[in-house]
């Protein structure tokens, strides 16, 4: 049997949706954390809403890793459906911890496990009275047992209990008679577990909570000033505008009136949401939107309008997996070159990059001042591992930057300046002046339009001010460059360099570690951002091998590299892809890189 | 008063304030005439050009804000999604007074979907469809508010039912439905100002002949059908708020209806006794002229007692741009609660 | 004064639009072809219906270029509006024929240009009575001016005016009648043109005819057998779907029974006309749809699902100038990369790049046969250019090839093999086989959906399944490359390689030519599809610089290139892009060639 | 007769052939009711497997055409986007059969666009709206067709407009339209069935309660809400082609729709005399229904009159795919005067 894994697990929960699981293994997560172990819990769930396969990885970890693991230590069976493949997914040397009348024979009988059984159903009838409940119940049982076998103090499980059911203390009651039943029935029966343990640490979770990255992002937005927001269902965005409406109903309604100092509008599709929010954007509200997928392949023509008419708006592409309807629960890096260039004809948008549900917090606020600086729609890539699954962080910083409003001309301003014109560049930076409706002023009004236009917002055809038009976009876009989030770089002078983004950063940092055991030395190049900044290209020209690594089948960042860096840059790249729907582990970095080093002759920088 | 002073509206503006860019539509065209009487219906209810936002989607008609009120900000965006731009304004700053200028194909080919929507949230605004019956930007496809039998310039007859966007408004319940011709200023200033004066969507579907390519003989909506098939529902009469209502009329022939700014729009009954607050009444007269071959024209509907989107969602009259940090961002407490910090 | 140019020439109409000069001007183009010299017409129209700007460019050209050029030699001047600029637009040297009434001073005073006043409003006014015609007989007016400017005899214009009122000889008459007055006028009060010159010619434009691109699109719809269209009007789209209207009124209905063997419905939108067109491919026709960018931003997820679902359909995209609304009547080849990975995820598609019209003939029916043979959306890109100007060209060639339908299992396949898997690759080309619905047969049926799906179309989570059928689908995408239409090459062993496509085409003939007697020698690649033929990286090792020439900004064909190839093929392509929305011209590709040529001294592959 | 004999419908064909795969939504969505009689009607109709065109949108009420008819090819297309492809289909092939499944977001929200043009032209479809009032898929938010006043199980309320979808369809000129409750089998089955032989876009508006997210008390679209509210119409009986037609009713009591196939939909009239064939009548009982609270079920409109998209196209009855290249090509004459050959 393998090695006693003390605050290094992984527990993997499989069951059925619609079950309850979900706050059993919230109270579990919960549980581990209070004993002061840093936890990473992964959600994987299907496409429905009752009845089909669902798995709740809970990673404890004392180094803090925050990404998923192949490496499945104790697995709870409690889905005959999947009884199979759970049973392979657990690492040699694991334990079993599963309804007993599941078959143990074939490929279920393994001789490396250690093998649990207990009779959740029959304990569930047994003692749950209340059938409506027992289903939720049963759920609670294996709390007990995994608690028991840890060895988790009874005390640390019911200050979980009490914090998921924090308003409701008669569940909390029912809910804490079912982890006894579970504990119980693991304390007469069951063995000890003997490689996985949980002891109480210090230090390495002082001052972290759970957040999930959809409400970071609604938190970000809110801070970041946000009044108008216009949403369409869909998974996994929806909970990040939920996140915003529940915020802004508590903190942004005038107690006495009633009066909302927000709105927020279910639109009847994403080509309405997004007019809803350039309309706002135009009128000088700060807007947002968050979709995933197939709702930016709807935005492309307002997107496109937004970008030339220049009027912000912030869209935040909670990604899942694509192409097509896809995968809606399952999680992707898919969308980062299409929304850079989304619209036909020349378009280019600022894209903010975030990689920890901190970031999005932050870029929640810095889409906001971007987009009206910048006068253009912005993008926030999240994706469905960020977005919907709990991460443990340290807390966010409160802004003390009041919000960037950008270049408002006001009625003062047009006194000084009656003759302004809209889209003249008078600054150099590519971004022009502008005026909201409803500004008193004679001067201020001028006409918006997604057709050829004059520096005066005139229409015109004239050839040269088209040119002049699209050239003064590219210089804007140029700037953009230096107002984004700039790169998170990590160089200590090695050969290899890794370069990542977004959500793939958690496995990066696991697999340095990995790699370093392994005597690769790596650093680390972090991308915020599109456009690309300046140095990403010192870092890669630093390296002599830098390895993309992203979760999309085609290298979409490594395409937008190649398009932008040198030809003797782009040599030293590497494209590492990971795209198979559940978030990237370690290995998926670590594998390539060993087998590339191993390798003398490269193939040059051309696609494999 | 000086005789320049005596052409100053009820804000003190001159009528030339309420100009825009020359045209560049076809002479003759009806649009035209739409944008001559909505400068006048502008200028007489007073609105103030900075408070006008100007929104409409893509076509000859969705050109027309460029030529009128070249104070006020304009918003040509995208084809068939102007109304949701508009949502949004409205909501951003709820002193904006809305008008959107739309097309036959615009509104109820393409834009079907968001209008309808507009019409169920009942956005604070004026709607006009500058109906033709064609595509005049693309040159002259039918729309889905072609009749049926009614045949294009260069042959071909339309053989799918038409989209009667007043119908379909009424059947959504909207709030203000009228329909009018551009060649009759008479009847679309007064409705334009009662349009303007009624919160909550108000649709106007002005029937506007495109002179370049449905002005021919099978066209039902060339300026000959127009005139022939016109059945004029109510004389209407805008009276702003606060000025006296000067009855002649015999007890019984006028419905007075009260809108939603203290204005009034008084409609004279003619040949038939018609009931603009009557729903269903409005919906059997829509089909029923139809069926007649009639068009008929005047305020179909109207209601008040609905509340619009920014009643609905609660809106402050403040503009939102104008909240500050202070207003917007939690405090500092509240914030370490949420996010980490406590 | 310059030299004589003899049948080369180029004569700039410069009226208002909807004034019926379109008529005037192609019985002049048509009148100098009946001479046997090959003529360019370029129409450049505002985006409006009435009495805006618009120029007809009539270039007489003894070697027969085909693209624009900016050398006007003869002006004729009827707007007033842009009176001064159109002045200015003349070469030195050159004429102008204009309404007398126009000021001629300062700006429009030149003396390197020859003068010839006509009344032309006092003619029309003179001698035509019928007001309502008298707007278009003032245009045939300055037919009759030119002709006899030009020695044109008077035969050969009455044979024009025949053919462009072929079926109204009434018309026809009152034409000719405004001709003599022009004529008449000329001859009686104009001095003789001195430096131009139309002298009729053999050999030419033996056999050549003239069409433009959307009617030729449209003829290979026809005759490659697509029997379902579905539309939604906008220029420069609109008349490709027309014109395969008529074609289909006139030759697909059944004289007796009036059924007809076609469907073309003008949709509501353009999200149900690709809507439509890919419920009719999954269904078994052949369809097709014609829209430009902004229909193209909404198809974007109507595409997508029909890439991932696997169902054929040909969308021609006549590409005019963007972003957004941008200018409708303008061309640009701006929608390149937007169209390759059109959709959310990682989506790619063929897309094929005819550069005339002959091509455009020719890849309307290859488009159906790849549609239908790689089961996915096919583009066709053309642009207003090519789309909607007359082209000069020789006959098309009929079809001697049968339709290839494909992978389609029908009643006696599925008898042969009834448990074949919609997604199995079986032939390992990344093609799978399916079946048409309706096919009698108990095993015919399968599932379409845009969600994840295994070999046998049922709905599948599995990240394995989900890695295996991205990396068929990966795999069709290379299956692609070698079935799309192949580059045309032209390579001498010259050190500098030009790398166009599109309309484009038609300037880098002329540029070589002029390149050529400026010393400069070139090799020439024209890239007539995507994905990339293997056989652009050996033209581009072969060369140590390559100029890729495109219309658009952001230099689109020249980014996917640097995201395919090696990065030492990479430092050898240099980017030349043009953008104001009129069609490029020689000089765009002439001047920076020999400018980077007298540069030593590269910056390297980087952008500019 | 062998009694396995006895269990085969008019083509030969066992029920279990109309089975498909085990549904993937909630124990007691009523939805998965609906995919019964849906089987259990196109079974009794007998309609040929091969010829189904099973078609859908997003949401769980567009998951279950995969729960039917496996041997049927199935298109489960984009949300809201399913009457274009269905369109397209059908002129593709106008022997397919097609059955048409979406969901109240499906259809009035995201797709209501596509929903109007479909009924404008009249596409030969039965189209099926599984109503819940919901989002299902995406946890339960409010669709456009929630009645104002109804509650969210955790909290929210509905301030906009109901989208009727039944009343929008008969004013858009709509050619078949009936109510039905995923609960009333009995009424369900025989209206499916008659939906199937109306040739043109039959719509069946279905409430079907969503268990998980819209069943509590202040939803008007749970269980128990429509078993209250529930008002019947008519009672429908669906005598197939050539079928005797066994009056038992008294006359007058029974109205006889006769359906394009030649079968028969007997609408015995309940507690009201309604005529089904009155459009105007028909929005008047669905308005004056809705005020009072009412949900009326039943055969709410029908007209037997108009041409399907297919006979105004003058579509071949031959699928199109058949045809071949020398029925679809130009001859080498014509086209060598067409194409520069001549
Ligand atoms: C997405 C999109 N599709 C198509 C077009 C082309 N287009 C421009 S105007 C127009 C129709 C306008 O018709 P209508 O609204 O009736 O206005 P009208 O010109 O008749 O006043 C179309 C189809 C477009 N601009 N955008
Ligand atoms: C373009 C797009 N936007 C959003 C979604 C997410 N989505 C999936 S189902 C659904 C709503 C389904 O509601 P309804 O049609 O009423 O079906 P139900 O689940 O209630 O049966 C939404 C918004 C999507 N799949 N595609
Ligand atoms: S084409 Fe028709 S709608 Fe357009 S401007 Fe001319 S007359 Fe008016
Ligand atoms: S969520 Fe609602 S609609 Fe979806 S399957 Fe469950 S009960 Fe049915
Ligand atoms: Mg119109
Ligand atoms: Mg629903």
């Amino acid at each position: 049997m393998g090695n006693a894994a003390v605050n290094d697990f992984t527990i993997r929960v499989a069951t059925v949706n619609g079950s309850g699981s979900q706050s059993s293994n919230l109270v579990l997560t919960n549980a581990i954390f209070r004993l002061g172990v840093p936890v990473a819990p992964k959600n994987v769930f299907p496409s429905n809403i009752e009845g089909l396969p669902t798995w709740y990885d809970i990673r404890a970890t004392s180094r803090g890793y925050r990404c998923r693991t192949q490496t499945i230590d104790l697995l709870v069976a409690l889905n005959a459906a999947t009884w199979v493949q759970d049973v392979a997914s657990v690492r040699s040397g694991g334990a079993i911890v599963y309804e007993s009348t599941y078959p143990v024979s074939g490929l279920t009988q393994r001789d490396d496990l250690a093998y649990f059984p207990v009779p959740f159903t029959e304990l569930a009838k047994a003692h749950v009275k209340d059938g409506a409940m027992r289903k939720y119940l049963t759920n609670m049982i294996y709390v007990g047992v995994i608690a028991e076998l840890l060895h988790i103090p009874e005390a640390t499980i019911e200050a979980a209990i009490g914090a998921q059911f924090k308003s409701k203390p008669k569940a909390a009651a029912a809910n804490l008679e079912a982890v006894r039943i579970g504990s119980a029935y693991a304390r007469e029966h069951l063995s000890a577990l003997e490689n996985i343990a949980v002891e109480p640490m210090t230090g390495a979770t002082d001052e972290l909570f759970f957040i999930d990255g959809n409400r970071a992002a609604a938190l970000g937005s809110l801070m970041g000033g946000c009044t108008v927001s216009a949403w369409y269902p869909i998974t996994p965005a929806s909970s990040l505008c939920e996140s915003f409406i529940s915020l802004c109903e508590k903190y942004r309604v005038d107690p006495v009136s009633g009066e909302r100092k927000y709105a927020i509008v279910q639109a009847e599709d994403e080509l309405a949401a997004i007019g809803m929010i350039v309309g706002a954007g135009w009128a000088g509200a700060r807007s947002m939107t968050a979709t995933s997928g197939p709702g930016i392949s709807l935005m492309a023509e307002y997107v496109g309008y937004a970008s030339f008419a220049e009027i912000p708006a912030v869209i935040f592409d909670v990604q899942r997996v694509g192409p097509s309807t896809g995968l809606p629960t399952r999680t992707m890096q898919g969308d980062v070159s299409f929304v850079y260039t989304l619209g036909h004809g020349d378009t280019k948008h600022p894209v903010l990059l975030p990689g920890t549900v901190e970031e999005l917090y932050e870029d929640g606020m810095a889409a906001l001042d971007l987009a009206e600086r910048l006068q253009c729609p912005v993008f926030v890539l999240s994706d469905l591992d960020l977005g919907m699954n709990s991460w443990l962080t340290k807390p966010f910083a409160f802004p003390e930057k009041p919000f960037d409003r950008g270049k408002v001309l006001g009625v003062e301003e047009l006194n000084a300046q009656p003759d302004w014109g809209r889209y003249r560049d008078v600054d150099g930076d590519g971004i022009p002046y502008r005026t909201l409706p409803g500004t008193d002023h004679p001067a201020a009004g001028y006409f918006t339009r997604g057709t050829g236009h004059d520096e005066e917002a005139k229409y015109s055809e004239n050839p040269d001010v088209w040119l002049r038009n699209l050239n003064r976009l590219a210089r804007k876009h140029d700037t953009a460059r230096t107002l984004v989030p700039q790169p998170q770089c990590e160089d200590a002078g090695h050969a290899v360099g890794i370069l990542a983004y977004g959500s793939t950063h958690h496995a990066v940092v696991e697999a340095r570690d990995l790699l370093h055991a392994a005597g690769l030395e790596t650093d680390y190049l972090r991308v915020r951002a599109l456009p690309l900044a300046a140095e990403i290209a010192e870092f890669i020209a630093r390296h002599e091998t830098v390895y993309v690594v992203e979760q999309n089948r085609d290298g979409q960042l490594y395409g937008i590299l190649r398009n932008e860096l040198l030809p003797e840059h782009i040599a030293r790249l590497r494209s590492v892809r990971h795209y198979n729907g559940v978030p990237i582990d370690a290995s998926a970095i670590v594998e390539p890189l060993l087998e590339s080093k191993n390798q003398l002759a490269h193939a040059g920088g051309a696609r494999s | 008063m000086t005789a320049s002073a005596q052409t100053l509206n009820i804000i003190g503006l001159a009528r030339d304030v309420y100009k825009g860019s020359p045209t560049t539509l076809c002479a003759g065209c009806g649009h035209n005439s739409i944008t001559n009487h909505l400068i006048k219906a502008l200028y007489e209810y007073g609105v103030p050009p900075h408070r006008l936002a100007k929104m409409s989607g893509i076509g000859c008609s969705s050109k027309t804000p460029a030529y009128f009120v070249d104070r006020a900000h304009g918003f040509n965006g995208l084809h068939g999604r102007m109304p949701s731009a508009a949502t949004g304004a409205k909501l951003a700053n709820r002193e904006l007074m809305v008008l959107g200028i739309s097309g036959d194909g615009d509104t109820a080919s393409i834009g079907l979907g968001q209008y309808c929507h507009m019409i169920r949230r009942n956005v604070d605004i004026t709607y006009i469809v500058e109906n033709n019956g064609v595509y005049g930007l693309t040159k002259g496809q039918f729309s889905a508010t072609a009749d049926v039998g009614s045949t294009l310039k260069h042959g071909g007859t339309n053989a799918y039912t038409t989209i009667d966007v007043c119908g379909l408004a009424i059947e959504l319940g909207a709030t203000f439905v009228a329909r009018s011709f551009s060649g009759d200023g008479k009847q679309l200033v007064p409705l334009l100002e009662a349009a303007f004066a009624h919160r909550g969507t108000a649709i106007l579907d002005v029937i506007s002949p495109c002179v370049t390519f449905n002005d021919h003989e099978g066209s039902t909506k060339s300026y000959a059908y127009v005139k022939e098939h016109d059945v004029l529902l109510n004389a209407p009469d805008f009276i702003h708020a606060g000025e006296e209502i000067v009855v002649d009329y015999e007890p019984g022939t006028v419905q007075d209806v009260a809108l939603d700014d203290g204005s009034h729009l008084l409609l004279r009954k003619l040949d038939r006794d018609y009931d603009a607050t009557d729903r269903l009444g409005a919906l059997r007269t829509i089909h029923e002229s139809r069926t007649r071959g009639e068009l008929v024209t005047g305020l179909l509907f109207v209601s008040g007692d609905e509340p619009d989107l920014c009643e609905r969602e609660r809106m402050p009259a403040r503009p939102l741009h104008e909240y500050k940090e202070e207003e917007l961002r939690l405090d500092r407490a509240t914030f370490a609660k949420i996010a980490g910090g406590a």
